[in-house]
């Protein structure tokens, strides 16, 4: 695909890389064999092409033979191929216009023995970068602007920290609330671990301060009604007590935090006097807490069939309550009914040995014999007794439910076009290296709306999400690589969605005159749409259909 | 974005680190990256897959290294430590005294003529010591940056003064004898600590008898074993005589939840040891795994549908308590002494191969670090940090992340970097 | 016997073409057969290139991705892997099957790459070469190859694999998840009946043919290539040329 | 079914805090010979766990487990991480079980040879007949009532009486 009235004008430079490549093959018969190929006007050959003399070579040529395309046969892109794209780009070439031929990693260094085939592989290689390299053509990068503002759903802790986070780095917020008051689940609780602080105290500080802040738009009793945009510009309506409000964010954090699963809903633990965690804490709160003897059931709810997750958080909410009841009132009995301890790190082991220390009781059960909770006892199979049936008495039974997904957090994700996972809460881009990102750009994610989380970790994801969220926002623009999906022809789509569905990053849509549509800066550049496309509609540009045939038949010969 | 803003000092460059740069990279402003190790990359390099996703490490690993070293806003300094800092937030004056590398950057291609001809063979770090390297050497493969480095306390130029092979050898001019120590100061708004943990020796746990027993591994000697780029090509065989393993015990909690030595729990190990059993039975379909195990800590996102996965699919047996003794036969195997508890039963079972899921401790030389910082140590000797906002220490401007303050695992440590990242901005944007 | 084969890998970059490299930078060496063509992910491949490659006279070509799960883009190469079971079961209808792999090589799996193409090039050295290399290749092979390098880039075909991963796991538009071998089932007949359109279309370009005549060029039975030239004719493929005595003639029209 | 008894509990803690410390490892068991001798039948984790709940009749009464079995050999202590001094703890134990009568036969007989002769295991004529045969000198008899009020300051009369002699 020649620009028009342009002829193509390739420059090869072969690297020996020292001994590395030019004490395996004939160099001299490579630049030989480069200069027969179509195409190619100039060719060289340098002890070390990255080297300043190499580099400043190919900048020369480039001026002086008129060169449109360059190609380095040396080692590998993965490591060189920015560094001679500066360089080509420094004489005012498209850095697009580049192709590397990998003649050492994987040609010099693995053919070592056989210096002839070798060659005659780095020649084929040659031959086959000539095939790309006419068919390319220069790419821009593509940037949109960044309205310097985000939108926090969810008025927690976890969008509170955020939010505050990104005022205190110079930016807009507004802050989205679905009830009548911000803190979220914190309101509820009595005392925090680890630190012992009254839940209310510690929130409503940094309800007023965020409230007095002259940057942020707090917007309680706020829902949303449509989502519309990308990384850089959201638009957002938002109902807000029965009026419409507009706002425009350059990106987005989802907090909406999670739900405590009542006691009722588990079926394993009915009886009188069967609270949650929850409650317990409201008691021990209002001062209305009043029990000898308590029970309390860890995993109730959790690690079943139907939630077979573990809820992270319980074992240390159990803790701290058994032992504020323990301080409370050091007389009475308090035993938990275990699983397994979750009690990492340095911190909540300790708390688990002053609740041992503490004199609270814990016996390990199996779910395969749950506890049978009767009126003033409960029956217990200890599972390290290989479930011998001991009674413990009981006028109080807590159950430690998991926290579960929102219930309207499909609606939430739909609205951002991020995915949920098995048990609805979000589904981060990647578990282990992108944990508040989603693989949309601009949308990030903290707390327990992506799994149950505590105070500490919550406010850790809160702080990484506003950490994601300023490196889009401090920029006035948002940049992205070139080499993006782009629609071929138009006319040949027939709008089956097939792209739309398979790409992963949401960066295929259906535009307002219902033509599907690319936002290239949510594009990383995979290609797979053009493999897919029936219709072959779509393709990836630098990675285009014909530049890889061409490769292909450069191979093969005609 | 804007030049006015204030650099940022990040100290250490394992996932942490380079997390914690990147952001603040992104964000437009200035970072300074300081590497003790010749190469970035940290503890994650070494891992051979990560959980629960069985990523393979250095895949997922790799390009945010060549991000880090491409990014216009980051300069790695590696080889090198902070020996001083002094200031307030906002205007923290640090000292950092760089190592010789003996080796031109700039020069240097990697090419390994230098390493290929170096006579002196010692033990491999990076291979916890199951391979062997040479005076002059890559840190790892994938290492980045990909220049060799000489180990100056076993060079025989710098302790006998003779050799000089790499220096002859090198085409590129590279090798430089005559590199000093350097120490020099930088600017900085606000610190980021990220230097990680070590682990622990189970030496002392004499029933376990790591150090005697040679089939009784650490998890990332087993670690290094089971990845195709380690020791053994990812053959899993064992240390004594080669052969191939057909059953393994995991013991988790060596050395944490345990008052002789580290009271904590290590928060990594339990998901760990079935990503490693997991692997393990990848390389072989006929292995058996036993994992011993107190509290089975699975808290984390899908950490439970794993180990169910690690049960039904990859033939690992959990057992609920820890092992007394194990105890060495003829031929090497190790017999484990266990207590079945739900029965009380006591046995002895046959192993070809025990692995320790020894503890996280702080780092070696933290107590150095955490003074040139003025920063204070919990009583385990990891930063101390405030309890509510973890990346908090002691100082105002200086944050921590990752295993430096507390054992935790990669996505918290991510977590942390980029929340560690987002509080420095705070200070450098208000300080301008 | 002193074949070289030509052997093309589509690697992906960040998995595989990583591994690659390792495998140089540990100093493995493994036959100079091979030559690399490196693609963002292994998603990126679509069924068409191997037929171009075949046609071209290469005589085996190997693809190369990340682990399941591992993939840079999440889940290139899940599609890669539905292509390329699209791609062998194409090429089994020419017996070429064997003549492709799929392999996931991690950036640590130097070794393992090494070995993979080590194998894979041994592997298709017992296979000889394409006899679509020879300098006489057998034309009836070449048109097959076409006719299947069409009925890869044809819609149908396409469209089908391109939904299967959404039809088989999610559910298809009525929200009926289909079982894997149902679709495959319905895949295999599709495929069939592409190839024999396909070549009739080849064979009608050439010269307008009467059923009869293709039926005996295809080796299939008369009925069979009647449905087709009604599929073909409703698409405005094939029109009806002349008659013949009794036979209708028919001819492609439209562009290629 | 036994039910939970919250005092007897206290009660062996407040002798020995460190009962609270276990978490219920298995170090101990996995680490005593007499355990795996006994296929666990003796089992120290279970005494321990035993003595967390408390369950005096399977603890004292019955003696389900046989606590007598221990050897002191110290190895579960020494292995223990949390420190459990679990010998000590089985003493409190063995000493409940004395007073209340409820210890092995052998174990009444040796203390009253104590508590009568000073020695635990009396001397017998084919004894002294050896000793002079070897040379050995003689043996000094202990002073009796010295001895017999030192043990009655620690209740050891007390607890040299079984269940039987009780009765």
């Amino acid at each position: 695909m020649k620009m028009e009235g342009e002829e193509v004008r390739i420059g090869i430079f072969v690297c020996h890389c020292g001994s590395n490549i030019g004490g395996v093959m004939d160099c001299k018969a490579l630049v030989k064999y480069a200069s027969t190929l179509p195409d190619v006007v100039y060719t060289e050959d340098n002890l070390y092409t990255c080297s300043e003399v190499g580099l400043n070579q190919i900048k020369d040529a480039i001026k002086e033979h008129n060169l449109n395309r360059v190609i380095v046969a040396s080692c590998t892109p993965r490591t060189h191929e920015s560094l001679f794209r500066d360089t080509i780009q420094e004489v005012g070439l498209n850095p697009y216009l580049f192709e590397m031929a990998n003649i050492r990693d994987q040609c010099s260094w693995v053919h070592m023995k056989d210096k002839e085939k070798a060659t005659e592989k780095a020649k084929d290689l040659l031959r086959m970068a000539v095939g790309k390299a006419k068919m390319l053509e220069p790419l821009e990068k593509i940037k949109v602007g960044v309205t310097p503002a985000a939108a926090v759903i969810g008025g927690g802790i976890a969008g509170i920290t955020a939010a505050t986070n990104l005022l205190h780095q110079g930016f807009n917020v507004f802050l989205l609330e679905k009830t009548n008051q911000l803190g979220g689940i914190i309101n509820r609780l009595y005392k925090l671990y680890p630190s012992n602080e009254l839940g209310t105290e510690f929130i409503q500080k940094k309800i007023e301060y965020i409230q007095n802040h002259p940057n942020i738009e707090v917007l309680t009793n706020a829902t949303i009604k449509s989502v519309y945009g990308f990384v850089g510009e959201y638009d957002l309506e938002v109902e807000v007590n029965n009026s419409t409000k507009k706002l425009r964010a350059g990106t987005i954090i989802i907090a909406t935090g999670a739900q405590v699963l009542d006691a009722q809903y588990v079926q394993e633990f009915k009886g009188e006097n069967v609270i949650n965690q929850a409650d317990l804490e409201l008691q021990l709160k209002n001062k209305t807490f009043d029990a000898k003897n308590v029970v309390m059931v860890q995993c109730a709810g959790a690690r079943i069939d139907e939630r077979p997750y573990c809820s992270n958080i319980c074992c240390m909410t159990a803790l701290k309550n058994a032992l504020l009841i323990k301080e409370q009132s050091p007389d009475s009995h308090v035993t938990i009914l275990y699983r397994d301890v979750q009690t990492l790190g340095t911190k909540y082991e300790e708390t688990y040995q002053k609740a041992r220390e503490s004199r609270i009781l814990f016996v390990k059960y199996s779910p395969e014999k749950n506890p049978i909770v009767e009126n003033d006892h409960v029956k217990v199979y200890s599972e390290l007794s290989g479930g011998k049936e001991i009674s413990i008495p009981r006028d109080l039974i807590v159950l430690s439910t998991p926290l579960v997904a929102n219930p309207d957090s499909k609606e939430l994700a739909q609205f951002f076009k991020v995915p949920l996972e098995e048990n609805q809460f979000f589904l981060e881009a990647h578990v282990k290296l992108r944990p508040v990102d989603f693989a949309t750009d601009g949308v990030y994610v903290c707390g327990c709306t992506k799994w149950p989380a505590d105070i500490p970790e919550t406010i850790s994801q809160a702080y990484a999400a506003s950490s994601r969220a300023s490196t889009v926002l401090s920029h006035e623009t948002f940049e992205v690589e070139g080499s993006t999906a782009k629609i071929l022809d138009k006319s040949k789509c027939v709008g089956c969605e097939i792209c739309i569905k398979i790409c992963p990053f949401g960066a295929i849509i259906k535009n307002e005159e219902d033509e599907v549509d690319i936002i290239q800066v949510l594009c990383h550049g995979c290609g797979t749409c053009g493999a897919t496309c029936p219709h072959k509609a779509i393709t990836v540009s630098h990675f285009t259909t014909e530049q890889i045939i061409s490769q292909i038949h450069s191979f093969g010969g005609d | 974005m804007n030049e006015k803003n204030k650099a940022a000092l990040v100290i250490g460059a394992g996932i942490a680190g380079i997390q914690a740069s990147l952001d603040l990279g992104d964000m437009g402003i200035q970072v300074h990256l300081v590497e003790q190790r010749p190469c970035i990359g940290g503890r994650m390099a070494q891992l051979d897959k990560t959980f629960p996703t069985n990523d393979c490490s250095i895949c997922i690993l790799a390009p945010k290294l060549s991000d880090c070293a491409r990014h216009p806003n980051i300069t790695l300094h590696t080889l090198s430590e902070v020996v001083g800092l002094e200031g307030i937030p906002g205007n923290f004056e640090v000292t950092i005294l760089q190592h010789p590398r003996y080796v031109d950057l700039d020069k240097c291609i990697n090419c390994g003529d230098c390493v290929e001809n170096c006579p002196v063979s010692v033990d491999d770090e990076f291979n916890v010591g199951l391979k062997k390297r040479s005076a002059i050497y890559l840190d790892y493969l994938q290492g980045i940056p990909a220049k060799v480095t000489i180990d100056d306390s076993v060079c025989l130029h710098f302790i006998q003064g003779i050799c000089g092979i790499c220096k002859k050898v090198c085409d590129k001019e590279a090798i430089d004898y005559e590199q000093k120590e350097e120490i020099f100061n930088l600017n900085v708004g606000a610190v980021i600590v990220a230097t990680g943990y070590d682990p622990f020796d189970p030496t002392p746990l004499q029933n376990f008898g790591y150090g005697s027993a040679s089939n009784v591994i650490t998890a990332l000697e087993l670690e290094r074993i089971i990845c195709a780029s380690g020791p053994t090509d990812g053959h899993l065989i064992r240390p004594s005589d080669g052969r191939t393993v057909k059953k393994i015990a995991f013991i988790q909690c060596v050395g944490s939840r345990d008052k002789n030595y580290n009271k904590y729990c290590s928060s990594i190990c339990c998901m760990y040891t079935t990503k490693e059993a997991m692997v393990a039975y990848e390389h072989d379909n006929e292995l058996e795994t036993k994992i011993f195990y107190i509290d089975m800590r699975a808290g984390g996102k899908h950490f439970r549908k794993y180990l169910k996965r690690g049960e039904e699919e990859y033939n690992i047996t959990y057992v609920k308590g820890s092992v007394g003794e194990i105890r060495e036969d003829e031929d090497q195997n190790l017999i484990v002494i266990y207590e079945v508890s739900n029965t009380g039963e006591v046995k002895s079972e046959r192993f070809d191969m025990v692995v320790l899921a020894t503890s996280i401790i702080p780092k070696q030389d933290a107590d150095k670090v955490a003074k040139s910082l003025g920063i204070e140590r919990d009583k385990y000797n990891f930063i101390k940090t405030l309890p509510h906002a973890p990346m908090i220490t002691t100082r105002e401007g200086v944050y921590a992340c990752g295993c430096c303050h507390e054992p935790m695992d990669i996505p918290n440590s991510v977590v942390e970097a980029s929340s560690a990242a987002a509080l420095a901005a705070e200070v450098i944007r208000s300080s301008k | 016997m002193n074949f070289e084969p030509k052997i093309l890998g589509f690697l992906c970059n960040w998995c595989s073409y990583a591994g690659a490299d390792l495998a140089g930078v540990s100093r493995m060496q493994y036959p100079p057969n091979i030559r690399i063509l490196r693609v963002m992910c292994s998603g990126r491949v679509d069924p068409e290139f191997f037929f171009e490659g075949f046609l071209k006279g290469i005589d085996g070509i190997i693809l190369t991705g990340c682990h399941l799960g591992d993939c840079h883009y999440l889940e290139g190469n899940y599609e890669a892997m539905m292509k390329f079971d699209l791609v062998k079961r194409l090429l089994s209808l020419i017996n070429f099957e064997n003549r492709v792999r799929l392999e996931w090589v991690s950036a640590s799996e130097g070794k393992r790459f090494a070995e993979i193409v080590t194998d894979f090039t041994n592997h298709i050295k017992e296979q000889g070469p394409s006899p679509t290399r020879t300098d006489n290749p057998d034309p009836v092979l070449v048109e097959k190859l076409k006719a299947l390098k069409n009925a890869a880039g044809d819609q149908r075909l396409r469209a089908l694999v391109g939904r299967e991963r959404k039809i088989t796991e999610q559910g298809n538009v009525y929200g009926e998840v289909i079982s894997k071998e149902k679709f495959d089932e319905l895949l295999n007949l599709a495929i069939k009946d592409e190839f024999e359109r396909h070549w009739i279309l080849l064979m009608l370009q050439k010269e307008p043919k009467s059923v009869k005549g293709i039926a005996k060029e295809l080796k299939i039975d008369s009925s069979e290539v009647l449905k087709h030239i009604v599929s073909l004719r409703n698409q405005n493929l094939v029109a009806l040329e002349r008659i013949e005595g009794l036979s209708p003639i028919y001819v492609r029209i439209g562009e290629n | 079914m036994q039910v939970v008894n919250f005092s007897k509990r206290n009660e062996l803690i407040n002798k020995n805090l460190s009962l609270s410390y276990c978490y219920q490892c298995s170090t101990c068991a996995g680490g005593c010979p007499v355990a795996l001798k006994t296929a666990g039948k003796y089992n120290p984790r279970k005494i321990i766990e035993l003595s967390l709940l408390g369950l005096e009749q399977s603890l004292i009464e019955s003696q389900d487990i046989n606590i007598w079995l221990c050897s002191t050999c110290q190895k579960c202590v020494e292995y223990c991480p949390q420190r459990v001094l679990l010998t000590e703890i089985f003493n409190t134990i063995k000493n409940h079980c004395a007073l209340a009568g409820l210890a092995p036969e052998a174990y009444y007989l040796q203390g009253k040879s104590i508590f009568d002769s000073g020695l635990a295991i009396p001397f017998s004529s084919a004894i002294l007949r050896r000793r002079e045969q070897l040379g050995l000198p003689l043996i000094k008899t202990p002073n009796i009532e010295e001895i017999q009020s030192l043990l009655k300051k620690t209740d050891f009369d007390k607890k040299i009486i079984s269940k039987t002699q009780k009765e």
